[in-house]
């Protein structure tokens, strides 16, 4: 590395420099990384293609009709859903509304501003919000409470604690978990009145058409295939590749950026995306079980 | 406008009525969770949630649910006092925090939430050791079970959040609340209760150098009972206190392992 | 996949970014120009144009781009916008604004040097360019110390070419500028960064005279030639009704 | 975030001025010339594209089913959303209005829907229940000056050239045919206004109609007629800027009518050009 | 058989423009069909202190659907563009400055996405920005049946049972971009990409020749055969 | 060990007895901890009596750059009388978020200032050491 030696003349023979893998990382941020996936492993010591050990715990928020926390390393986010009533569009009298969104506050990460959601938050909602849409993901019609009168909006709002990268793989399992532990009271419409009566006991689940989870990739230097890329490695990549993938392992969707991957890498990625997305399931399963027993 | 930057659903939506069970009597001495009216509800506290932050803490007690994360000290803006720090506190509830779901825009609550939560940990914090830097406070509530008692969790769960992103305060803030119904004196009231008090009191403290740093009292309230309800909140925050201490030391521990 | 082309010097070539130009790396030394990169024995298009090879085997890629990216010891007319401690920050119509000392006009001293106002228009040289600095002009001729021809410029009218545009002017076999001096006598100043002024005896030349570059900018002369003596037909109507 | 002024020379300015001083214009113009206008429209229906000398505006229009307001149960909705493209010139922000923007929406919301130039209860479907919602999209592509007259000019011709689809109403059911199933439906438009903008010189003696942008930045005042061919003013705009004499507002309303009339025609006459070539299409792709 | 008779491998018709924007450093103009969009670019241009990259231009995308307000959906549109040009653009030649590319949908008759990827692509051609190769773009859709087909209208997308979005890279001829949505499987996504690599070659051609036509006309050159 | 950890607040000794050292303060004749960390004594400093008292903080904090700390940076910008720094490290500790620093033209050389040309001293992306001045704290930069 160059120090440079007009500048170094103001230090007047201070201190000597040294330089440990800490102070390499933050000013060599590319190369530290690449010294160590050239050796096959990554700076957090995972194998390339590893996944981050992923965590899954389901109905924590009393407040919401569904809510899960899922962690992939440590990336945390938190789901909410809250069911509320609300007035069908003229095309649809019989359809309810199911409205994802994810927030990254400035309380997760130092990269992310305070204020209205930034393009990474805007964006990955948006992506959900098509996968929900593009795999009809539940029939909104059975969020029916009267046709033309009312009907359900689901607000699915999905909060990241800590972010360390990969937002999208852990928002989406997140939502999903949430979704599949909704509860809605049983509901009428009382046509005089213009208002909806819930039950306080009787509830009844959400129906899922299916299951769709992701599992992200990147590429670093154009060549080396990574699995659930951090926070640290996600500027340095040179492509990002994200598969979502259902119980059926039907694709529910495929997102690539970046610099041009061949067929063989993408078809590839998909076989590691059908492994990934099947273990998320099953902590899903786990989670939703172990709630049900409490 | 800010909609725009989010997925938008229909423009209103309200909650349904729902029919709730018959309400059985208040006891003072016997709360529907079994605790008398001096008790605060069980706390659990524990730093270091948010790795990406320079210091934060996570508290649950009952049903409430706070998440806070430091950041700093950071480079101020340059217009800022050059002698002093900055501190900035962000309080939100999370859209389902709460029975009424929360707009994502702030609301007049929140900010004034985010002022007594800043007026409350200022005293402590020694700003005057980081002049020209900010240090910023984000209070995310994740569940939300009784106003005061919420704010009150907030500010304690930002003091150990404070404590351990090593920023020097003189001492470490406690807060609690109490409710006043039918002339008793209830500490740290949920909802419920809520519903059912004349008066409400918030106290933020510095147990050890005994000085109060906020309190905020709300209702009509004889001055008797008033001092009753302050007594009952300072042991409380001292209590509150001692949780913290052994967090704050657990989190060395671990950290040593 | 991009086509790669051995260049042949008959045929003008067309070039798209990314397209691979085969040359003799036998032959002396090769200078490239705009819109090419060097890869070994290839020379690899960054830029949609015209292909073009000149002696001392210097090759360039002509595209009609309007964004001027500075060079240095070109010409151009720029357009003071901030009076500074050092001198003025002129708009050169770059990304960066470039400096112009103060002490970089003729016989400019300490006790002696020019007050230019915002919105002064002056013809420069750019001496420092460079991606990691901001530019740098100058109004005076470094090898003579004279002013000879920089400087502020009064009067006339300054109007926007494309650079190609600007590039063809500068050419003193312009078969556009020919056409143009058959019929009035008339001042100009090209500057490389797309900029022309003009002055001549009635405004209606001026005018004109700019109307007729900015026409004929993108198209081929004998195309518009027609377009111009037209121009120049309904100027010298007008002028014989006032 | 990208932003840029282009300045101009003080160079520039004095000769603005000396020119039209003498009667002429920059741009070889007489004072009261509007730059050739060129109308296309899109392949669909209600799309217009504009071109006001080198100034270029796109307007869409498009209709939803909504519910009527309380207040108006048997009344249609329409809106109109200006915005400037980032790319109609450097020192736009995108996301960010532009006082220039606010005012021209505004001034083109006032031209179109106060002065009722298009009949709302036709947009009615079932009273109080179901009503349509046109919405005029209106986009500044290219800024050369005085966007506003081609904004304008963009707006009615798409709003002339735009169908709605046919519905059939029983009891509360209404069901919306596609555009094969039934020819839609044009709106019914009870007359069309036309802006006319005016740059003011040398102490408010010289007038220019349809100012360039470097004319704009120089001007020491404007003023915007919306007249429509019955030589009816629907609106008459004069934000500050050097005062006027009556007398000389009135001689430019003369001016601005007779303009608005070509340009209604050109508006006319490129509507059917482009009704024609549909047609033409229709026939084509029977065969 | 289609409702506008063409093939299932057939693109529509498309139209190309450059430079009819006089204010922006470069625009263009592309058409699939009846869905057109206009591209303009302004740079290599000023930007914020806060926002520049001290060692290559920064690239600002903002792209604006044919009618309606902005919404997240346009969002996602930008970071594609974005990520699809940042990958082409050399952009290393012009630090500290930026480069702002605004696409507004002028008709949308489905593709929109392919159809903005090709108006940005010839917009910096244009703009003279420089670029490391040429990237085309084209939408398919599969319907219920399990058919592909290339570069659908709005209307046939109403059957869509998925829908793919692809660019590649001319140089490479790898994928740069790909926004794939609905439900398929890994069968149907590979015949798509085929299909999709097929067109985007064809319309690069294309670009090629279009571009060659309109160079020959400005300069009053002759490139001979291409 | 877990006895001598303190919290913020805690009396720890008699300013008496000893003198307030770092992560302490004192106040009406007792000595308090200011940080969570390990209660530490330290002998007398040259001149002193009494022992100095501290709280070592055991978790890493992020470094801040202060008067006269060595720090390191990467150049951001060159202009003809300044360049600005990011700063990255500070001493050997490299901080969480980075702070702009200032290079003025007369701070590059001890000597010969007049001769400096910025340009040639410095480019965008060169990483460089400096030693932060009194005059730039004034300038309210850092480093």
């Amino acid at each position: 590395m160059d120090i440079d030696t007009a500048a170094d003349a103001t230090t007047n023979g201070a201190s000597h420099f040294t330089l440990d893998a800490d102070t390499f990382r933050k000013i060599h941020p590319a190369e530290y990384n690449r010294r160590f996936i050239s050796q096959g492993v990554r700076a957090d010591g995972r194998p390339l293609q590893r996944f981050r050990k992923a965590n899954v715990n389901v109905g924590s928020i009393t407040t919401a009709n569904g809510s899960s926390m899922v962690r992939l390393g440590n990336t945390t986010v938190i789901c909410g859903i809250k069911a509320e009533v609300t007035e069908p569009t003229p095309e649809a009298p019989r359809a309810g509304f199911l409205v994802p969104n994810l927030d990254l506050p400035a309380l997760c990460s130092p990269q992310f501003r305070p204020g209205p959601p930034g393009e990474l938050a805007q964006t990955i909602s948006e992506y959900i919000n098509q996968i929900c849409t593009s795999t009809n993901l539940l029939n909104l019609d059975d969020l029916c409470i009267a046709s033309g009168q009312a009907v359900w909006v689901l607000h699915a709002d999905i909060l990241c604690l800590n972010y360390e990268g990969n937002a999208l793989d852990a928002a989406l399992a997140a939502l999903i978990a949430a979704l599949w532990n909704v509860r809605l009271p049983k509901s009428t419409y009382d046509e005089l009145e213009g208002t909806v009566r819930a039950a306080a006991t009787n509830t009844i689940p959400l129906v899922l058409n299916r299951l769709p989870l992701a599992a992200t990739f990147g590429v670093f230097d154009a060549q080396h295939l990574i699995a659930d890329p951090t926070d640290q490695e996600e500027p340095l990549l040179s492509s990002q590749l994200a598969i979502v993938v259902d119980q059926e392992d039907n694709l529910c969707g495929i997102l690539k950026e970046g610099s041009a991957m061949d067929r063989e890498r993408m078809v590839e990625c998909i076989g590691l995306a059908r492994n990934r997305a099947q273990a998320l399931r099953r902590l899903i399963d786990e989670a939703l079980a172990k709630a049900d027993a409490s | 406008m800010a909609d725009r930057k989010r997925v938008v659903g229909p423009e209103k939506s309200v909650l349904p009525l729902v029919e709730s069970g018959p309400q059985q009597p208040f006891n003072p001495d016997r709360r529907k969770d079994g605790r008398s009216g001096d008790r605060i509800r069980p706390l659990f506290l524990k730093t270091g949630i948010i790795k990406q932050a320079d210091g934060s803490a996570y508290i649950e007690t009952g049903r409430l649910k706070v998440a806070c994360g430091v950041y700093g000290p950071r480079q101020s803006a340059r217009n800022k006092l050059p002698t002093q720090g900055t501190l900035n506190c962000d309080f939100k509830f999370s859209a389902f925090s709460s029975a009424k779901r929360r707009a994502y825009a702030k609301d007049n609550h929140e900010r004034e939430c985010s002022l007594i939560v800043y007026q409350a940990l200022a005293p402590a914090v020694r700003l005057d050791l980081i002049p020209k830097s900010t240090v910023d406070v984000y209070i995310q509530i994740l569940e939300s079970d009784g106003n005061a008692a919420c704010l009150a969790a907030a500010i304690t769960c930002a003091a150990m959040a404070l404590a351990d992103a090593g920023i020097e305060m003189t001492d470490a803030v406690a807060a609690s609340s109490a409710g006043y119904i039918g002339g008793n004196v209830v500490l740290d009231p949920d909802g419920d209760e809520e519903t059912l008090q004349n008066g409400s009191l918030m106290v933020s403290y510095m147990p050890s150098l005994n000085e109060v740093t906020h309190m905020m009292q709300i209702g009509e309230v004889t001055t008797n009972l008033t001092v009753k309800g302050m007594e009952a909140c300072v042991d409380a925050c001292s209590q509150i206190r001692t949780v913290m201490q052994q967090a704050l030391a657990a989190s060395l521990a671990d950290g040593n392992s | 996949m991009s086509p790669t082309a051995m260049q042949d010097d008959d045929h003008p070539q067309l070039v798209l970014p990314g397209d691979r130009i085969l040359y003799d790396p036998s032959s002396q030394k090769i200078k490239i120009g705009p819109g090419l990169q060097q890869e070994d024995t290839l020379l690899i298009g960054t830029k949609l144009g015209v292909l073009h090879k000149a002696a001392g085997n210097r090759w360039w890629i002509d595209s009609n781009q309007r964004r001027y990216i500075p060079a240095t010891n070109e010409n151009i007319l720029g357009i003071v916008t901030h009076r500074i401690s050092e001198g003025y920050r002129v708009d050169i119509g770059a990304a960066q604004p470039a400096t112009l000392d103060q002490f970089a006009f003729e016989g400019a001293t300490k006790r002696n040097k020019p007050n230019l106002e915002v919105g002064t228009l002056v013809y420069a040289k750019v001496t420092v360019a460079n991606k990691d600095m901001e530019p740098e002009i100058e109004c005076l001729n470094q090898s003579t110390k004279k002013a000879d021809g920089y400087g502020e410029i009064k009067g006339g009218h300054l109007f926007r070419v494309s650079l190609a545009m600007a590039r063809s002017l500068l050419d003193p076999s312009s078969p556009l500028l020919k056409l143009l001096s058959q019929s009035f006598p008339f001042e100009i100043a090209v500057g490389m960064n797309g900029r022309i002024w003009i002055n001549a005896a009635q405004t209606i030349q001026v005018i004109t005279a700019a109307n007729i570059l900015q026409k004929a900018d993108g198209k081929p002369v004998d195309k518009v030639e027609k377009l111009i003596r037209a121009e120049l037909k309904q100027m010298k109507e007008r002028m014989d009704v006032t | 975030m990208v932003r840029e002024t282009e300045p101009i020379a003080n160079n520039e300015r004095a000769f603005v001025k000396n020119v039209i001083l003498e009667g002429l214009r920059v741009d070889n113009r007489s004072a009261h010339d509007v730059r050739t206008v060129k109308i296309n429209f899109g392949s669909q229906w209600g799309h217009s594209e504009v071109q006001l000398g080198k100034t270029r505006v796109a307007a869409t229009v498009s209709c939803e089913m909504v519910r009527p307001s309380p207040a108006q149960p048997t009344e249609g909705i329409i809106q109109f959303s200006t915005e400037f493209s980032p790319m109609a010139s450097p020192s736009i922000e995108s996301g960010r209005l532009s006082e220039e923007e606010v005012l021209i929406s505004r001034l083109l919301e006032k031209a179109l829907k106060r002065s009722r130039a298009i009949d709302t209860e036709g947009l009615c479907i079932v009273a109080g229940e179901k009503v349509w919602a046109v919405r005029v999209d209106i986009r500044v592509l290219d800024h050369n000056g005085n966007v506003l007259d081609c904004a304008c000019i963009a707006a009615v011709a798409a709003l002339q050239h735009f169908r709605r689809p046919d519905v059939t109403v029983v009891g509360e059911e209404v069901t919306i045919h596609s555009l094969d199933e039934r020819s839609p439906i044009p709106l019914s438009i009870f007359h069309i206004p036309i802006c006319v903008t005016f740059a003011f010189f040398s102490n408010g003696e010289r007038q220019v109609v349809d100012p360039s942008l470097l004319e704009e930045q120089i001007q020491e005042g404007d003023m915007t007629f919306v007249i429509n061919i019955h030589r009816e003013l629907c609106t008459l705009s004069k934000a500050g800027g050097i005062p006027i004499e009556g007398s000389q507002i009135l001689h430019c309303a003369n001016i601005a009518a007779i303009k608005a009339a070509e340009i209604t025609e050109l508006i006319k006459a490129a509507n059917m050009e482009s009704q024609t070539r549909k047609e033409k299409k229709k026939e084509s792709k029977r065969e | 058989m289609r409702p506008d008779k063409r093939n299932t491998n057939d693109i529509r018709v498309t139209h190309t423009a450059l430079g009819q924007l006089h204010r922006a450093d470069g625009s263009g103009r592309y058409q699939f069909g009846d869905s057109s969009v206009l591209c303009g670019i302004y740079g290599p241009a000023a930007i914020g202190l806060r926002d520049e990259k001290l060692d290559r231009a920064v690239i600002e995308v903002s792209f604006s659907a044919a009618h309606g307000k902005s919404t997240t959906r346009e969002r996602l549109h930008e970071r594609l563009l974005r990520s699809t040009f940042e990958t082409a653009i050399l952009s290393a030649l012009h630090p500290r400055t930026g480069i702002r590319i605004t696409c507004q949908t002028l008709c949308d008759d489905g593709a929109v996405l392919a159809t903005s990827i090709n108006a940005t692509m010839l917009a910096l051609m244009d703009a003279g920005i420089p670029l490391r190769s040429v990237i085309t773009a084209v939408s398919c859709m599969v319907d219920k049946e399990g058919e592909v087909f290339l570069d659908p209208t709005a209307l046939e997308l109403k059957e869509a049972q998925s829908t793919h979005t692809f660019a590649f890279d001319n140089v490479s001829g790898g994928v740069v971009s790909c926004e794939s949505t609905g439900v398929f499987t890994e069968e149907e996504y590979e015949s798509c990409y085929d299909i999709c690599k097929q067109g985007s070659d064809a319309i690069e051609r294309f670009l090629r020749h279009a571009l060659q036509k309109k160079l020959e006309k400005q300069s009053g050159l002759d490139f001979g055969k291409s | 060990m877990a006895s001598l950890i303190v919290t913020p607040g805690e009396r720890i000794a008699h300013a008496a007895d000893y003198e307030a050292s770092s992560g302490t303060y004192e106040r009406d004749e007792y000595v308090y901890a200011s940080v969570v960390g390990e209660k530490r004594e330290l002998p007398p400093p040259a001149g002193g009596m009494r022992p100095l008292i501290q709280v070592h903080r055991k978790k890493e904090t992020s470094a801040i750059p202060e008067i006269h700390s060595i720090v390191t940076g990467k150049v951001v910008r060159v202009k003809p009388r300044e360049a600005t720094v990011s700063i990255l490290v500070v001493g050997n500790v490299p901080v969480r978020e980075s702070f702009q620093g200032i290079i003025r033209l007369q701070d590059v050389r001890a000597t010969e200032r007049d001769k400096v040309q910025m340009y040639k001293s410095f480019r965008p992306g060169d990483i460089v050491r400096l030693a932060s001045f009194a005059e730039m704290e004034i300038e309210g930069t850092w480093g």
